[in-house]
């Protein structure tokens, strides 16, 4: 056996490190907040110094066991994934520190910890797997953990939305695994290098190319199977509804984006061209139903079924090196601006007692930071530069133009003003002036500005992004640069 | 490769039965029912050709994959009982989902 | 709605579901059939390299040694599972109705038996088929029987000695995974040596962890049981 | 056609047929019922693909703890009486 580089030990770490705090969050509950609060840290630092790693040394592939693939799993990280764990690390570590203080004013348990903190190390090792089993078993401890977290706003709905979320996300799982069969029998081997390799359009190719991509489609929640997010991301408690919204929604669509890269390279283009589509449709129904909805964390909710539609763009887009830049970009703009959103939201149902928008009056005066955090995240939604979504959009559209396909750019623009109609609609009624006594009881400052802090990040994530967007398409992408010229 | 026939055909009895289901009970035996299907084709397309070895990997899969089948079993079980104790908690104030 | 057109919505959503399962089942079994006859798979890469696995079953050597990073997470998953089961739990076990004679004589004949079985499956599962689940599952099912037979010692295990052997196998794993990390080597790449031992501790480890996961989650099903008020439920939207 | 052949053609017919009435049958408790019996079918039907290990790991947890688990759940289900009605 190989010996090991310095410093390439921390892919274990980002697994290791959230298991190993949740087991001793499950043991010490007195302990359970500082332990995540001190993992969470731990993570953004092991996170930055795996990007870091990966930015100087090329992609890293690391052989648990010490077998290598094909026979064992291996652990693949590189920019994407870097930068992916990083904005995880991050929201994680903002969302954590303002459920200390809300979980502090409701009946949840200290279970929260320890769960949330299992919810991290299946996110970080969902990034970091090359192996398509092994993909399958961190989505189940994904949707597990996040269906545990939906279920402990213990009311009717929430247990409601939680089951339904974890029927729909059973099914989804097993039509992937079904997928995974049938690739394996193709090609002999699991690893996704490997498959990429030996796989062949085979019809077998195809039905597991049909069965998993419909599979995380569901997961993914992409328009028309959405139907299990709205009430799963609305009822959950709000830090939790952050987590879902932000990350874990992420987390099927980047494994459709390795396979893509991987064993369905070469996908025929109307593949892709119908996810396109779903998405756009996404955009357009999930803006809508934001317009209608009468309470706010349900408005952002649908925001995220229609942000999740820009994600799907990317695929009839694939060709041009800057939609993958666009929708890395996009994903990191959204999973900030979308976590302080909810926090935010989350501030004002427990101090106002309520989250209907149209009695949102007295919110300007009375939570300036929330409200601020709310409106800044908003804005970012709306694709406004200098925000991380503005870099994302136009460098979706410049691929859009790339391809000739000015199509997919109206859509984009269309998306935006949706998006501007609902966050005013919000704003509108949090700006109106009200005689009513004024409540003194205000939330801590700790929440505030733990969604404010998002917030920020999310609005001047566009000022970073050009060596972000460097990173993802320059030279350390040789992996993807590499499959993604295997046309058939 | 009979019994990868035999797989996919309870993958597909079940997937239909989960979608009509609605009893939450119900659902919950269609996907267990859905899960020894998909077990089922990992295992024996191995075999498809008479002569061939058994497979260790899809064996360590299915179980595996057992395993977590039980354990989200559990869960929906578990669910579908808080589900039938909540009575006090609010109703039908905003579905989500239901579209116009 | 009335009635007669929800019968029409109800019966073509029937028929709708059942051609489009038909279409699925055609076509995946059209892939199936499609598939090259030759063998395809890693059966023969792991018997090349199974003499160094400390393990003679092939699928312990897949489970514990090539593919142990799987197990590992999979008993998170159950862990967590039962995490998420105690966050839901509510209500006190009440002691299981006078199960009969019959049945408590089956159960104190039965669940010695099936502990000797289990300990022979632990025991069993390097060389000859079984293993931790297998074992796992038996214990728990052991204590299932004791339950339903009205023996209340399953019920006492709770607080410390219940929180560790929760935790055991998916600590065990963690511990032999860091600590051969520390020496210089790969995540859970075991000495060629120790490999037989460090997959057996594993094994009891996990034996003992699946099993009191398992008879948990029986126990919290029943308790939910007992504390159950009468509403209807529906997994539709109402 | 030869004996094996034979059987598991049996096998593998019983086993849909199990799973079909598991899924379609008007009582709840049969339904749970097939459905250990369809897990023991299937423990037949993995020693006979040769996965002895499977076949144990199915009969312990899928077919004895899954049963007991909605058993048990059922037992809650009966006293309420509103999971019997369709078909």
């Amino acid at each position: 056996m190989t010996a090991l580089e310095p410093g390439s030990t921390w892919v274990v770490w980002l697994i290791v490190s959230p298991l190993a705090a949740a087991l001793i969050a499950f043991l010490l509950p007195r302990v359970a907040a500082a332990i995540a609060l001190a993992n969470a840290l731990f993570m953004g630092v092991a996170a930055l110094a795996l990007l870091d790693l990966v930015t100087e040394q090329g992609p890293h592939r690391y052989s648990l066991g010490g077998w290598g693939a094909p026979l064992g799993i291996d652990l693949y990280a590189d920019p994407l994934s870097g930068v992916l764990l990083v904005v995880a690390a991050v929201v994680v570590l903002a969302t954590l520190f303002y459920s200390r203080d809300y979980l502090a004013r409701t009946a949840i348990g200290p279970l929260f910890w320890p769960i949330s903190l299992f919810l991290h190390a299946a996110l970080n090792a969902l990034l970091l797997s090359a192996d398509a089993f092994n993909l399958y078993v961190t989505l189940e401890l994904l949707s597990l953990s996040a269906v545990a977290l939906v279920a402990l706003a213990d009311e009717q709905r929430a247990v409601a939305a939680a089951l339904r979320y974890l029927l729909a996300s059973i099914v989804a799982s097993l039509a992937y695994l079904l997928g995974v069969a049938l690739l394996y029998h193709t090609a002999g081997v699991l690893d996704l290098a490997a498959l990429a390799e030996r796989a062949t359009w085979t019809p077998a190719t195809w039905a597991a190319l049909g069965l998993m991509t419909a599979g995380l489609a569901v997961k993914g929640a992409l328009f028309p199977v959405h139907f299990w997010l709205p009430g799963a991301h609305s009822y959950a408690p709000s830090p939790v509804s952050a987590l879902l919204s932000a990350l874990v929604v992420k987390a099927p669509f980047y494994v459709l984006l390795r396979l893509w890269y991987a064993p369905f390279a070469g996908a025929p283009e109307a593949v892709g061209t119908l996810l396109g589509l779903l998405g756009a449709l996404a955009i357009v129904w999930g803006s809508l139903q934001a317009l209608r909805q009468a309470r706010l964390k349900l408005l952002i909710a649908y925001s995220t079924v229609a942000q999740i539609g820009y994600l799907f763009l990317f695929f009839p887009l694939a060709q041009s090196r800057s939609a993958l830049q666009g929708v890395t970009v996009f994903i990191l703009g959204h999973a900030l601006a979308k976590a302080a959103m909810f926090l935010a939201a989350g501030n004002m149902h427990k101090c106002l007692g309520h989250d209907r928008i149209q009695d949102l009056h007295r919110v300007a005066r009375e939570l300036p930071v929330t409200l601020a955090a709310f409106a800044v995240g908003g804005v970012c939604i709306m694709g406004l530069p200098p925000s991380g979504n503005f870099i994302g959009k136009w460098l979706l559209i410049e691929a859009a133009f790339a391809q000739g396909e000015w199509g997919w750019a109206v859509v984009v623009v269309a998306g935006g003003l949706l998006s501007a109609a609902y966050v005013f609609r919000v704003l509108g009624h949090a700006f109106t002036v009200d005689d009513k006594p004024v409540d003194a009881s205000g939330a801590p400052a700790s929440m505030a500005w733990a969604a404010f802090a998002l917030a920020l990040l999310a609005l001047t994530l566009g000022v970073f992004a050009a060596p972000l967007i460097d990173l993802i398409g320059g030279p350390g992408e040789t992996a993807v640069a590499h499959l993604s010229s295997r046309e058939p | 490769m009979l019994y990868s026939l035999a797989g996919i055909a309870l993958f597909c009895i079940a997937l239909r039965a989960v979608i009509l289901a609605t009893a939450p009970l119900r659902a919950i035996l269609a996907v267990n029912v859905m899960s020894s299907g998909v077990f089922l084709v990992l295992v024996a397309l191995a075999r498809r050709t008479p002569g061939l070895v058994a497979d260790p990997v899809p064996h360590a899969m299915v179980i595996t994959g057992i395993v977590v089948a039980v354990s989200a079993t559990a869960m929906a079980i578990v669910l579908t009982q808080r589900l039938r104790a909540n009575v006090s908690a609010p109703t039908v104030e905003d579905t989500p989902g239901a579209g116009p | 709605m009335t009635n007669p057109e929800r019968d029409t919505l109800a019966r073509l959503a029937r028929f709708g579901s059942t051609l489009a399962v038909a279409l699925v089942f055609a076509g995946l079994a059209f892939a199936m059939l499609s598939l090259p006859a030759e063998p395809t798979g890693l059966a023969a890469a792991v018997r090349a390299e199974l003499p160094g696995t400390g393990a003679a079953n092939p699928v312990t050597a897949v489970l514990l040694n090539f593919r142990g990073y799987d197990t590992l997470l999979e008993i998170a998953v159950l862990l967590l599972a039962l995490l998420a089961i105690w966050t839901m739990r509510r209500g006190q076990l009440r002691p299981q109705r006078d199960p009969g004679d019959v049945l408590e004589s089956l159960a104190s004949i039965q669940a010695p038996v099936m502990l000797v079985v289990a300990g022979y499956l632990l025991w069993a599962g390097g060389s000859a088929p079984g293993g931790a689940f297998q074992a796992g599952g038996i214990l728990a099912a052991a204590g299932v029987m004791l339950v339903l037979a009205g023996s209340g010692w399953p019920q006492r295990l709770s607080g410390w000695p219940l929180r560790v052997a929760l935790v055991l196998g998916l600590s065990a794993f963690i511990c032999v995974g860091v600590a051969v990390v520390l020496g210089g080597q790969e995540f859970l790449a075991y000495p060629a040596s120790g490999a037989a031992t460090i997959i057996l501790v594993l094994e009891i480890c996990a034996t003992v962890s699946i099993a009191v996961i398992l008879l948990d989650m029986f126990l919290s099903v029943l308790r939910g049981r007992a504390s159950r008020t009468d509403t209807t439920a529906s997994i539709d939207q109402p | 056609m030869d004996v094996a052949f034979l059987f598991d053609l049996l096998l593998a017919a019983l086993i849909v047929w199990l799973g079909w009435r598991a899924l379609t049958s008007e009582s709840l408790f049969r339904a749970i019922v097939l459905f250990v019996a369809f897990g023991l079918a299937m423990g037949l039907a993995w020693v006979r693909l040769d996965a002895i290990d499977v076949a144990l790991a199915e009969v312990a947890v899928s077919a004895g703890l899954t049963g007991a688990l909605l058993l048990a759940a059922f037992g809650g289900v009966q006293r309420s009486g509103d999971d019997d009605d369709e078909p």
